[in-house]
């Protein structure tokens, strides 16, 4: 099979669910994971973007990421609306438990409850947990 | 039913391809089909043919070579973990073939399940 | 339409059973597989974590998992089904999509 | 002698924390590093782990890691000392052997 | 530098532990950890193998790997005493609460206390945890 | 103070590999001693020369070929490890070199201090 080219692509649209579980940096999940995100868009596809556990970390704003000498690629995740990403979710309990609020992330998400967010994912068509 | 099937970490360290191997052999068996089996993450070691493990213990390498060749189960390599961690097509095992990220979502949106092996 | 859990860490390790636990609603499946199955254990410091939902969510282990961590003889949580990998596969079909929570 | 002891998993996602301290011994030190930075913020769920023993063990946490996650900005537990790399060697030197809980 | 040959070291003898805290088969550590043990045996170094957390089940008996098609190097444990390392401990607080007891084990260990570990594993001259 | 260090996991998917690496350095520039940097586990993937991560990130394979050219680091790359994961001589990026375990027992011997970084 070649490279899929998505301008070509008609197939059905599903329901993609991204689950961001991991904290940046500590592991390369996060990075790879929005890389996975981006993709997914492009082919216009139902996709959803979940900020849950650590993974509320990732869009922590302030990142200063020069003392070890990695990239900060929390400003991507700024790009995700650009690229029709518009469905941004961080689970409730994960950001208390973590002391943050809405105030402290890097780009506006809808903060949901437990009970909402598994509601939510219960209808996906497929998803993917980094 | 159609399956894809997403490997996030290497051979050895993590029990993770070995489950998806035993998960898509069995699929297999049940004679399910198998949209894709992509390689992500650490994922890209699965396809490195010099793996070299004691003659004691499996081979997951070539245990993936086999099932692509007896089945005909097509086995992508993400071309930018791959970059990364230094897998490159002269180091692809049989049936392997590195390709863009775009092949995972493929298999999401064609397969009737995507099932994720990691860490 | 209910969602298929997957669990392959030791609840000893890490909390990721009680994420999942967190997120699974009543009527789902979660499927222990790997060092996932140490929580099948009864009697542990960690079994009350599956009997608290025992009933309103369908508990799987991997049998080839539990043998090989040579727990074939140990007593596990009352209504928890082994499974092969077959068994695996018939679940990933019988439910709508799989979480695999790593 | 004393030890030092490095952590660097967040104390959300695993044990390790708990486990590194249930074997630490009063007058050690603790070293918080790469994820296991998180257990230094002050008013988390995780904060008492580090808080309740406090004074009898010396906390560190290294400001790269804590820069990089973005936490310059927030409260941390009282008393615990940030480093960087230089002061980790320090530290290395300082006490008698190194522990890493990985 | 050349190949180390144990029988031409002349250098001190240092109080080696090694701290195995992760589960066999769900990661290589277990397995790699040993390899690292047998390795030190060789150079009459004061060798301690401890058992802690879900190293416990490192030492559990009666695995059966077939249906994993993984080596079950479990019988390895019982080479430890071939190699004089002779100084084996698992943490009670582990065992208890993993449900286990010494007669689950496949190879006889000294139980500690968290305390008495905690004095063994402050004497060391090198800790190497896996 | 004279330095072992101990690298259990790849470059890219685990910070322990760069964290390993500022300390090292930090460490060098302190004036302590590095009796030697042992790659153990997927440790030994720091020594693939073929790694090609994006521009705009860190290069931790060249990263270490660096501090061993500048400070006459050693670098030693566990072989039973190597070969289950297939790296090889061929594959070895300038200043490691592929040895036995006892390097790494070897280290903590001589070494006032071994410091391990994994996951």
């Amino acid at each position: 099979m070649e490279d899929f080219d998505d301008d070509e692509f008609d197939g059905p649209i599903k329901k993609f669910m991204y689950v961001n579980r991991k904290a940046p940096y500590g592991t390369v999940y996060a990075l790879e994971g929005l890389e996975v995100v981006l993709i997914t868009a492009a082919f216009d596809q139902d996709v959803s973007m979940v900020f849950v556990d650590d993974g509320v970390f990732q869009i922590k704003k302030d990142q200063e990421t020069t003392g070890i000498n990695m990239k900060n690629f929390s400003p991507t995740y700024r790009a995700l609306e650009g690229y029709d990403v518009e469905k941004v979710y961080a689970e409730k309990e994960s950001l208390e438990a973590r002391g943050l609020s809405g105030d402290d992330l890097v780009i506006p998400v809808e903060v949901l409850s437990s009970a909402e967010l598994a509601e939510l994912m219960d209808a996906q068509d497929v998803i993917v947990s980094f | 039913m159609k399956l894809g099937i997403l490997v996030n970490e290497g051979p050895f360290t993590h029990q993770a391809s070995d489950s998806a191997y035993q998960f898509t052999k069995a699929a297999i068996e049940k004679g399910h089909e198998i949209v894709r089996v992509f390689f992500y993450h650490d994922g890209v070691g699965n396809a490195n043919k010099l793996a070299d493990p004691p003659s004691d213990d499996r081979n997951l390498v070539s245990l993936w070579s086999q099932l692509a060749e007896e089945h005909g189960v097509e086995m992508v390599v993400c071309v930018a973990a791959a970059m990364r961690r230094g897998i490159n097509d002269e180091l692809l095992a049989a049936g392997f073939k590195i390709s863009g990220l775009g092949q995972l979502v493929e298999a999401g949106i064609i397969g009737d399940r995507l099932v994720t092996f990691g860490d | 339409m209910a969602l298929l859990h997957t669990v392959n860490k030791s609840p000893f390790e890490r909390n990721v059973l009680s994420d999942c636990l967190r997120l699974a609603k009543d009527g789902s499946a979660v499927l222990l597989i790997e060092d996932g199955v140490y929580a099948a254990l009864e009697g542990t410091s960690a079994s009350d974590e599956i009997i608290s939902r025992n009933g309103s969510i369908k508990f799987f282990a991997l049998g080839p998992d539990i043998e090989a961590r040579g727990l074939s003889e140990k007593p596990l949580i009352d209504g928890l089904t082994l499974v092969d990998y077959a068994g695996f596969v018939d679940l990933v079909e019988e439910y709508s999509s799989v979480q695999s929570w790593l």
